[in-house]
Parts: structure tokens; C-alpha cells; sequence
């Protein structure tokens, strides 16, 4: 069995959520109720929810909570976590006392350069690297992570992203993120979570090929719908076309498709009208043709919602 | 070893020891010389407990001491212990009532002309009217000293046929004022400078080396002979009881019917001539006993001690 | 375990709490009525409240600031003065304060002289107030100080980057973060106040306030009339800690 | 202009404070020497030490878990109820307190009962210990659940989800968060417990602490002698508030 | 005259910047030093640096300090910033009293959704923006933003910085960010740190044109290098290059270029090889072509320094 989770009324998320032993992103808009899981998995949240791993039940209505340091996991919360008084080194070795047990480390980290510092002479970036750390030294099969190298600079990010995906550090890895990529990357499944609905775990695949509603398409980088009846739509995703008509790599739709450099610098805007209906998209700037008169579409999921620009 | 040693000793360990609570003016007789000369004698450890003569009263009514023997100033304290735990007291000594001044004081010069006799005594009345002038004097509603002052002005008044308004010029409202502090911060005061002078009893300020004023025994209310004179004098206090002059003496008796039998070995110690002669070396003036309520009741030790007397 | 085990210590900490006070309220309340109406109880009663409220009043006066002051001072060294001279000033036992203050009130010294010229330096409405203040300043300004050097400095300087002044920030900020630990503070200076018995024994027997009252009392009348108006002292005395502790709940 | 307010008033309260220190080193410095030989003297000095040592391990025992547990309530009707508690037991002047000890003490009552089984109730050590416990304890409690409820509770959360027990948690992260604020309690219990008066003269006049002692002192020798007595007692009692405030800089 | 600063030792900071009127961002990895800048700039960090704004220094070695609350600017700081005993809406009226005077708000937030509720019940996400909302109704002509977007969902993030950048709410409006595209699209310049050395501002066109060091060439999004001699390299940018020989696009390297799908199955991981130097970079995973014998640069700076993989 695996760590699951099923929220119910009166709280504020409801749903069900299964994830096997693997690492899992979190999605969803800001206030859409991440934190508010993850807080439930580790015991800091309501007791309402029925939450377990395999065979042991962690929460439930007919069952005692287990507190959050029964649970055999490790948090690291959003906000920054590190205790202000105690120095990098002693954070660690607090968690893990062996010392001749190597810390698991992620690459790009000179731990020792922060060894004897205080986490407020560390810029929010490396606090949160450390938090991550620190995190890591528990040894817990559980590892929760709540946005947790949102002020980490991009490359290092990737660079442990990557190395989380690849080692499993821990056997259960969560990580709620608002980066697409990221959550698509470094994912076994995903989880969306929309005004405290917690929608079914999926694989990245899956839940590229079926968004649930207009929210969810947004948030996997959908772009915008062309309607071909009432109830058959369209989705447009920037990453799966080709301007013009290539009939041997997907549906070609004829649409008059237009471009425009900006609006940064590396980018080009993309506008194509279909039956006037206008989708608008961006893209790198380097272009072989910036005009067309037909998109290919490699991958387009016929849904029963519109994506209207807003 | 925290208990060891206080007021124990190697003569016998395991006695339970006596225990004496005084008024606050006996405080150094009592802990320095009496106490130990007593244990020297008989062996009995001496534990001593000061205080006002009526808070002590009060608190040995509710039982929240201990004590075996009680040392008032006056048989006032003593009535309000009368029948529950004694019927009798002992006057047997007295303090004379003093005048204390302050030697640096503006008028310390006055001060020291009337105690070396350059001027009469009686000068000392107009200096303490003067305005201006900081006296100190203790609380009439709880002190017998503070009564024993106000009395001794209205007398003096009298014996010197002074100015009738002096009474109210020296000490202000009877009861109540800023001139009455308590009988612990007046001698404190004075020695800090605060005051220019503070009713004391000879033997307080012999202990603390004070400058002072000796009064004739018709105004200090130590002299037995002169209780007539001390019972011409009244003072009301604010609760309407009417206190009549009497010789401050100091009263002592033993607390618990039957009186434990240290109580009445320190009891007749104090009778005794060690004893005597300690009282009169510390300023007290002693006298012959004067038994005060039931003689019948008095232990046979001490009774015997009486009669020897 | 360790919750169970707090719960039982603080049962007996209530328990061993509660039982002077209920003592005092069983012992105090048959003659309770009476107490006030005792020659000088009433008139004790207003001394305290009267002197009592002057004496806070100078106690916030001068530690608030001061208290607010240390929070800004970077120097270890002059907290460390700072902090030693206040645990010095915490350790005079109240009665040897008396004593001390009888000195600083004698004529011969400036401040007692200055004072006489305008009234008398001991036994007086000041003076009382002055043992008063000084019992409970370095209760109030040591655990007002040390709540207020607890609030992160971040909320201050997040406040100065949204051009608002210190003033500004301290009434918006500052103030309410620091409120519980001074109406811990206050309740402390209070409590030493309308209790202050030691110093005011010695330099202010007059205007006599309650807790030497209490003492002049019990000499004069015996424990259930002195326990019956030290009960008054504890009703008068908890409204405003009572009412501050309450709110904050 | 705020800043410069701040100076001159902090200024004032320093010299305020100062001033008793030092008359009080002054006056007390001549005698200082002799003061110990007195009769009975040193002994106070051993019994308040010893006795003050036991009261503060007391009060510590009692008032340490009690603070922490006061932090997990969430009932405000009950932290109400605590917080009214302990502002009447800090409202209760130590006379009166001595008063009711005196009573609760006395072999009439059940714990008067008991203790005499074992000891005398009154003018005893325990009796002493137990009149500067009840002195000190609402002081040390009230001010340590003021500083120990000011710590963010994410501190502990964290700490938490960490895998690490409220033990653990406690001692790396809870205990040296709230070590400033109990320093603050430990200086007020320890300035309480030094300073015990009106309650140990009550119910503990015998063995005689060093505050008994001195106004013993005051009545038998006079000022001088008892000042010198005094700067004894804040030189004993500064050790320990003094240490701990100057390792807190 | 310009908001300007000059850095020098003993300080983290060196170097000096210059800021017109406009909205400029700061790029830098985490720990280079964007937060002591803002701090610096705000009044809340070193009495080293020589700052001020147009006619008025507000400090320098010559020059009093002047203090943060009388500088005309609003921080936003990079951690919570909310006071967390007053709700929302007392914060703002604090900052605003002026209640009949409408507060400036950026789209897609509900303020009165927040007014009355406090901050420890807002996701970090919301926190952030309200933070944002704060800031902007001081009304002050300088606000500096540090990474204050970081934990809000990417629609609303970019729906932000684009309002930001069209209406302009404040004369200067300096952020932190660890997203390059937002960097590049939202600024009228771009100040690049890296390891405390501030370099010049410059337009975001210049920045990418000519890169500095190979550290800021990496946070521009350049992918690697290919040698031309020993000290001519030829940068290359994911966003400027097209897959085959368009020689009137740009400039023909006859490479062999060769992708596999991944690794995020919006992606694909392109590899091109130069005279046996490898380059390897992402791009959407459409593709008209997966393999390809020549690469068409658009754009591609010559400099004198490599950008080898790590
Ligand atoms: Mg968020
Ligand atoms: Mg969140
Ligand atoms: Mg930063």
C-alpha cells in the first residue's frame, strides 16, 4: 500500500489522494490549499483528514493522531524554517548526531562554507538549501517539500531537482512547486489541487493528456481552445505544435498564424485564428517562418470546456 | 548542618530549647546576654523572637508562635493573652524614657548646652516646639513608648507650666502626623540624619550609642515610686480607648497553661542576680517584682524567688 | 508522558497557590465589612490607590522609555552595566531600601533638600510614592525590557522600508507586539506597589498606606481584622492587573 | 529627537537607581568588614543561602514545568483562570502572606499536622523555604509564561516535522529560546527569595535569614551595623542574577 | 539624475549602478548578493555605501545617513514581511489612511477577500502579493521588490509583473528574480550580480548581446560554447538557434545535432556536436525535424571566455 490521504467536510480540502513510493509534485494556484496538505501529511494540520502509510494509520476518525514526530517523515515548511540561533552545523548534526555517518548532500552545495554560520548571515536561497539538508539528515522515507527552493536561483535549483529524481533520497518525495517544468521533470505523478479540491494523482502524461477542468489546463501550460462544436474543444498547448502543415507529425488545423517578436527579448508571440476564434501563445524567439497559414497540432486533447482568454 | 548550631550545644543537644519572644526594644539584652549566659547556665538552647509587645501579643493569641516566655513593655500586651495562655506578669525592670538627638542637627548645639547643664532642662520643650523642628516618636495606637511620650509632654507641661499650646505645637495631632514613624525606622531616621530627634528608650540609646536628653523619673516613666504622677497623665487613642500613665515597665510571664518547665528556669533567671545585673547594665533600672494579676497562679519556683525578694 | 507530568505540576502549583488565597478570603471575610470602617483603614485604602496610581504612573514614565531604550542599544557592555546595576537595585531587600532612602530623604543631602523645601522629605505623600517606585522600578524595567528585546527587529525595519517612522512604528508595531510582556510587567510593578511595606515602613508611616495599615492593625486589633483588610489590599490591588491579564487571555 | 528623549530618560532611571546602591555601599563599606562577626550574622548568611538555594530548586521544579505547560493551552477560560491565580498570589503582601502561612502552619490545620509529624511547622527551615517559595514563585511563574509564550510555536512545529520528539525539541530549540526570559525570572525569584521578609519573620523568625537578621541587626546595633549587614546580602545575592544577565550581554 | 550606488570595501558589495526612472531587475544567484543591494538601498544595511536618489545622497562617507523611514521608498523584503497581529486590511490602512483615496491594486486579487482576516491564515502566495499591495500604497516613487513574488502561482506572477511594468505604479520600480524570462520581459534594464560584484546596468538586449563572465552567461540562458580558437567562443542560446542550415536566417555551424523526447514530456533535449566540442540544451518537444546536420545561430556573441558543462 502506499501514503494516502482523504480529506471531507467541514475542512477546506476534500478529495482523496493515493501516492505510491516515488517522487510526486503538487500544483496548483496560490491559496489552492499545497501547504494545507502537506501541514496534514506531517500532523501539523486538521485532524479531520484520514491520512496513513501502508499499514499504519497516521489519522483517522475512528483512530488516535499520531503527532507529527511519530510520523516518519521529514517537512520543510515555505517560510523559512531554520532555528535562528543555532548554527548550520548544529542544526545538522542535531538531526543526525553520527558524524561519521557522510551527510546526504545535494551537488552544488559547499556545505562546509556554511558550517559555523547563522542561518541570518545566509541569503533566502542557500537558507532554504540548508533547510533541505537538514531535512535529508533525518533519514526518514517521507520527505515533504512546500515550495521549498522558491528563492533558490535557477541552475542550482534544476541542478538539485534533478538529483532528488535521480538518488530518491527518500522513498516518498512530495514537493508542491509553481514551476510546470519542474513538476513535470521531476515527478512520478502529479497532484492538482484547485480551491481545496484535491484532483486524482496522475502521471505527468496523463494529466497533460487530461485536464480535469480549465483551471487545471492553465496551470499545465494550455493556452487556449478552439471550439470545433458546443461540447468539443480544442486545447492548444505552445509546446506540441509546429507552425505550418505537417500532416505526417500531427492534426493539422488551418488557422492563419501570425508572430511578433517580444515580449522579452528571448521570446516571439504567437497568435493564430481559427474560425475566429484567437489563441495566443509564446515561444523562443528563433523562428524558421513567423508567418503561416496552418498549425500543427502534435498534441491536442478534445475537452468539454472552453480555455477563454481572460 | 543548616539547623546545626542555632542556639544548640554541646552541653545537651537533644534539649527542647526555650523559647522567648520580646518586644523589639529587648531585641539585644535578650539575644546577646540573656540568652546565652541562660544556656551557659542550664544547658536549655535560648531561641529569642522580637516585635511589637502587641503584634507579638496577637500573633502568640493565634498561635503562630511558638514562644514559652513573653517580655512585654507594659502588662498591656499580656492582658490580651489573659486567660487562654497566662494569668499573671512580672513587672520587673524598667527603661527610662529619653529624648535622642541627632548630633548633627541645626539644633544640636541647644542639644548638648541642656545635657551638659549650661541650660535648664526645661529648654528643651520650647526647642522641640520650634517650627520646623523634626521629631520623631512612635505610633500611640500600637506602641506603649508612643503613649509613654505623649503623656510625658502633657506632664511636663504641667511640672514646668509651660505655654498650654506647647502640647499641640511639640507633637501635633495626638494619633496621628507626620511625626510618628515606626519603632524600627525612628532610631534609623535619626541616625541617617532624617530627624532632629526621636523619643528612645535609655536602654536603645545606650545600645546604639545615641546623644540624648535624660528626663527626671517624674516624667520618664521608669521610677514605680512615681506612678502616682505617671496616672495624673491620659491619652486617647483613635479607636476612643483612654490609656492612663503607669511605669513602663517590662512585664514578663510564661505562656502555656501549665507553663513548660524552661519557661520557668528562664523565668527565674531573670529574678536571679546574673540576671538583675544584666537588666541594670543595659539601661533598664530593676526593681523589686510587682506581681500583676493572679499571684496564685505564679509557679512555686518563682514564687519561692518572690518572697526571697 | 512529559504533557501528563506538566499537567500534574501545574495542578499543584494552582493547588499550593490557591490555598493562601482561600485562606485569606475564609479568614478575611467575616469581618470584611468592617475593616474599612476601622479608624485610618478608609483613609489607607485612598493612600494606596492614590499613591499607588502616582507611582505607576512615574514607573511608566520612566520605564517605558527606558525599557524601549535597551532594545536599541548594540553595546554588550552597556547592557551588561545596565543589567547588573538593575539586579543590584532588584536585590535591596525592601526593608534596607527604606533605610537607604531615609539617607537620600535627610535634610543634609541635595535631594532631601531640595525635597524639604517644598515638604516634608520622609513621611510625606512623595516620600511614600518615592519608596513606592522605587520597590517596583527594576521589577517593571528588567521583565519590560527583557519582553521587548524579544520582538524580531525584522518588524520594525519592515516598517521603516514603508516610510513609516519609529514613532509610527511604535504605536503600530512596537506597542502591540510588546503589550503581553508589560502587562506582565505592570501586573509585577503593581503588585510591588500596593504591597510596597518595607521602605514605606521606615520613611512613610505617614500617609499611612494599606499594607502598613495592615501591620498597625494587626498590632492594634489581631489577625482576623489585619486579614480581613489585607483582603481589601488584594481586591483593590487586582482590578487593574486582573483586568489587563484578562483581556490578553 | 525620540532616540535623544530615550537617552535622558534612561539616563534618570540609572541614576535613580544608582543613588540607594550607592549610599548603600557607602554606608554599608566601614562596618563591612566586622558586620560578619556579629552574633549570628554569618549563620544568617549560611541560612539564606542554603535555604534561598532550596527555594530557588523548588520553585524551579514547580515553575518551569508549569510555565512550558501553560504555553500548550489553547482554553482561554483557563489561562484566564491561571493568570487571575497568580495575580492574586502576586498581589498577596508578604506580611499577609506570612499571616496566612502562620495559619496554614499552625498544628490546628491538617498541613500544620503533617509538618509537625516531622518538624516544627513554624521556625523552621522548611517553614523558611516554604515562606520564600510562596514570595517568589508567582514572580518567577508569571514572568517565565510571559517569555515562553512569546516563542513563535513554528519553531517547535518545525522542529517537529523534523522527527524529533517534544523532548528533543525542547531541550535544542524551546529551552535556549526562552533561556533570556527565564534569566529575567530566575533575577526577580532570586531578588524575592534573597529579600524574603515579611513572611519569614512571621513563620520563620528562627533559623534567621539574612533579611530577619538585619532588622534584627537594625534594632539591636543600629543603622550603620545593619547596612553593612545589607551589602551583604545584595553582594550574596548578585552572584547568581548577575552571572546569568552578564552571560546574556 | 538617477538612484544610484556605489559599493566598496570593506563591504560584500563592489561595484556601482546607476537606475533611470523605469523598472529594472536584479539577477544573481542565491547568496550573490541582490538582497544586501535592496537592503543597502533601503536603509536597512551597510553605512558603507554612497547612495542617494537624483540632487538628494542619502548616505555617504561625507554624508549623514539617512535613515529608512525618510527615505521616499517602499521594500518589499524577500521573507514574510505582514505584521502577523493585524489583518490585512488594518495594514493597508495603515500604510494608507486615506480611505476615500482607492488603494492600487494589481489584477486577479480579491482584496476583500484578505480585509479582515490575519496573515498566518493567507498561503504564502497571498501573503506575498498583499506584501506587494502594502508597499505600493505608501506611494512612494522608489520600490524595491525582493524576489516578492516567489511563492505566487506563475498565471498570477506574470499577470503582476505585466501590470507592473505597464502602468508603472512607482518611478522606480527595482525587483530580484530567479526568472530570467521575467528579468528580460518586465525591465528597462538588468543589474547582474554575481558573488557581490555589481556590474554595469544594462538594457536587457545588451545584457544578452554581450555577456560578461560565463557565470552571467548561464543566467542569461546560454547553453555552452563552441571554441573558434583559443580565445574566440561562440555562445550559444536555446532561444536564438534553429534546427538545420537556414543561411538567411543567421549563421550556418555544420553540426551534428541529434535530441531525444525529455526529460520533461513538455521538453526535449537537444545535443549538438561542433568539432567534437558537445553542446546540449531544451527546447518544447514539437520538433519539425529530431535530428538535423547543421545549426543556424541567430544570434551568437563571440567571446573570449568558455562555457564548458559542469
Ligand atoms: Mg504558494
Ligand atoms: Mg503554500
Ligand atoms: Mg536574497
Amino acid at each position: 500500500m502506499n501514503l494516502y490521504a482523504q480529506f471531507s467536510a467541514p475542512g477546506f480540502l476534500h478529495g482523496h489522494s493515493e501516492w505510491p513510493a516515488g517522487m510526486h509534485a503538487l500544483m496548483g494556484p496560490s491559496g489552492s490549499g499545497k501547504t494545507t496538505l502537506l501541514r496534514s501529511l506531517a500532523g501539523l494540520g486538521s485532524t479531520l483528514a484520514t491520512i496513513g502509510l501502508k499499514d499504519s494509520i497516521w489519522q483517522g476518525p475512528s483512530h488516535d493522531f499520531l503527532p507529527a514526530y511519530l510520523r516518519p517523515l521529514a517537512y520543510v515548511p515555505q517560510r523559512p524554517s531554520l532555528i535562528p540561533f543555532r548554527t548550520i552545523g548544529q542544526q545538522i548534526r542535531w538531526i543526525q548526531p553520527d558524524s561519521t555517518v557522510p551527510l546526504v548532500t545535494p551537488p552544488g552545495l559547499a556545505l562546509s562554507d556554511f558550517w559555523d554560520r547563522l542561518p541570518h548571515t545566509l541569503s533566502g536561497g542557500q537558507q532554504q538549501q540548508i533547510a533541505l539538508v537538514r531535512a535529508l539528515a533525518t533519514t526518514q522515507p517521507v520527505l515533504l517539500l512546500d515550495e521549498s527552493l522558491s528563492q533558490v536561483d535557477h541552475i542550482q535549483r534544476q541542478r538539485i531537482m534533478h538529483w532528488l529524481f535521480e538518488t530518491r533520497p527518500a522513498s516518498w518525495i512530495l514537493f508542491s512547486t509553481h514551476q510546470l517544468s519542474e513538476a513535470l521533470t521531476f515527478s512520478d505523478t502529479v497532484t492538482i489541487i484547485y480551491e481545496g479540491k484535491v484532483f486524482p494523482t496522475r502521471t505527468p502524461e496523463d494529466c497533460l493528456i487530461h485536464p480535469d477542468t480549465p483551471e487545471t489546463a492553465r496551470l499545465l501550460g494550455y493556452c487556449g481552445s478552439f471550439a470545433l462544436d458546443n461540447c468539443h474543444h480544442l486545447l492548444i498547448h505552445p509546446d506540441y505544435l509546429l507552425i505550418g502543415a505537417f500532416p505526417d507529425k500531427g492534426e493539422v488545423l488551418e488557422a492563419d498564424v501570425t508572430s511578433i517578436p517580444g515580449p522579452s527579448p528571448l521570446e516571439r508571440t504567437w497568435r493564430a485564428v481559427y474560425h475566429n476564434q484567437v489563441v495566443q501563445w509564446r515561444a523562443p524567439h528563433a523562428a524558421r517562418e513567423t508567418t503561416a497559414q496552418a498549425l500543427t497540432l502534435l498534441r491536442a486533447p478534445i475537452v468539454s470546456f472552453t480555455l477563454n482568454d481572460h | 548542618g543548616v539547623l546545626a548550631g542555632c542556639g544548640t550545644s554541646s552541653v545537651a543537644p537533644s534539649q527542647t530549647p526555650v523559647h522567648v519572644a520580646y518586644a523589639g526594644s529587648l531585641q539585644l539584652l535578650n539575644n546577646n546576654i540573656l540568652g546565652p549566659t541562660f544556656h551557659k547556665l542550664t544547658g536549655i538552647p535560648f531561641q529569642g523572637q522580637g516585635g511589637g509587645s502587641f503584634g507579638i501579643a496577637h500573633e502568640i493569641a493565634q498561635g503562630s508562635i511558638p514562644a514559652n516566655v513573653f517580655e512585654s513593655i507594659g502588662d498591656a500586651p499580656i492582658q490580651l493573652l489573659t486567660p487562654q495562655k497566662t494569668t499573671w506578669a512580672l513587672a520587673i525592670a524598667a527603661s527610662p524614657l529619653v529624648i535622642a538627638y541627632n548630633p548633627h542637627s541645626p539644633f544640636a548645639a541647644t542639644f548638648r548646652q541642656i545635657q551638659d547643664g549650661q541650660k535648664p532642662f526645661s529648654d528643651v520643650f520650647a526647642l522641640l516646639a520650634q517650627p520646623g523642628f523634626k521629631l520623631g516618636r512612635t505610633n500611640p495606637n500600637t506602641d506603649p513608648q508612643g503613649q509613654a511620650f505623649v503623656m510625658m509632654i502633657e506632664l511636663a507641661q504641667k511640672q514646668y507650666h509651660l505655654n498650654p499650646q506647647i502640647v499641640h505645637n511639640i507633637l501635633g495631632p495626638i494619633d496621628s502626623g507626620s511625626e510618628i514613624y515606626t519603632e524600627e525606622g525612628v532610631l534609623s531616621l535619626l541616625q541617617s540624619g532624617g530627624l532632629d530627634a526621636s523619643s528612645a528608650f535609655l536602654s536603645e540609646a545606650v545600645e546604639r550609642h545615641l546623644d540624648y536628653i535624660a528626663l527626671p523619673p517624674s516624667l520618664n516613666f521608669a521610677d514605680p515610686q512615681d506612678a502616682a504622677t505617671y496616672a495624673s497623665a491620659q491619652v486617647k487613642l483613635t479607636n476612643g480607648k483612654v490609656i492612663t500613665g503607669a511605669p513602663l515597665t517590662v512585664d514578663v510571664t510564661t505562656i502555656g497553661r501549665p507553663p513548660s518547665t524552661q519557661a520557668v528556669r528562664f523565668i527565674t533567671f531573670l529574678l536571679s542576680k546574673r540576671g538583675q545585673t544584666a537588666w541594670t547594665k543595659n539601661g533598664y533600672t530593676v526593681f523589686p517584682p510587682q506581681v500583676v494579676g493572679h499571684v496564685s497562679e505564679i509557679p512555686s519556683p518563682i514564687r519561692k524567688m518572690l518572697s526571697h525578694a | 508522558m512529559l504533557r501528563r507530568a506538566g499537567t500534574a505540576v501545574t495542578a499543584v502549583v494552582i493547588l499550593v497557590t490557591v490555598i493562601p488565597i482561600a485562606v485569606l478570603i475564609t479568614q478575611g471575610a467575616p469581618k470584611f465589612g468592617q475593616a474599612l470602617s476601622a479608624p485610618g483603614a478608609g483613609h489607607a485604602l485612598a493612600v494606596t490607590v492614590e499613591s499607588g496610581s502616582l507611582a505607576l504612573l512615574v514607573i511608566f514614565i520612566l520605564g517605558l522609555p527606558t525599557a524601549y531604550y535597551l532594545r536599541y542599544i548594540r553595546s554588550p557592555a552597556f547592557k551588561r552595566f545596565v543589567a547588573v546595576v538593575l539586579v543590584l537595585a532588584l536585590l535591596m531587600p525592601p526593608l534596607v531600601l527604606g533605610l537607604v532612602l531615609a539617607y537620600v530623604l535627610a535634610p543634609a543631602t541635595a535631594s532631601g533638600a531640595i525635597l524639604s523645601q517644598w515638604q516634608a522629605a520622609s513621611n510625606s505623600f512623595p516620600a511614600l510614592t518615592l519608596a513606592e517606585v522605587y520597590e517596583a522600578l527594576p521589577y517593571f524595567v528588567l521583565t519590560a525590557w527583557s519582553a521587548i528585546s524579544a520582538i524580531p527587529k525584522a518588524w520594525e525595519e519592515d516598517a521603516w522600508a514603508l516610510h513609516k517612522s519609529p514613532w509610527q512604528t511604535f504605536r503600530f508595531v512596537l506597542w502591540p507586539a510588546s503589550r503581553p510582556g508589560l502587562v506582565t510587567a505592570t501586573a509585577l510593578a503593581w503588585a510591588r506597589i500596593v504591597g510596597a511595606f518595607g521602605a514605606p515602613v521606615v520613611v512613610a508611616y505617614h500617609p499611612t498606606a494599606l499594607p502598613v495599615q495592615i501591620w498597625i492593625t494587626l498590632e492594634e486589633a489581631g489577625l482576623p481584622q489585619a486579614l480581613s483588610l489585607a483582603l481589601w489590599l488584594v481586591l483593590v490591588g487586582l482590578p487593574l492587573p486582573g483586568f489587563l491579564t484578562w483581556r490578553q487571555g
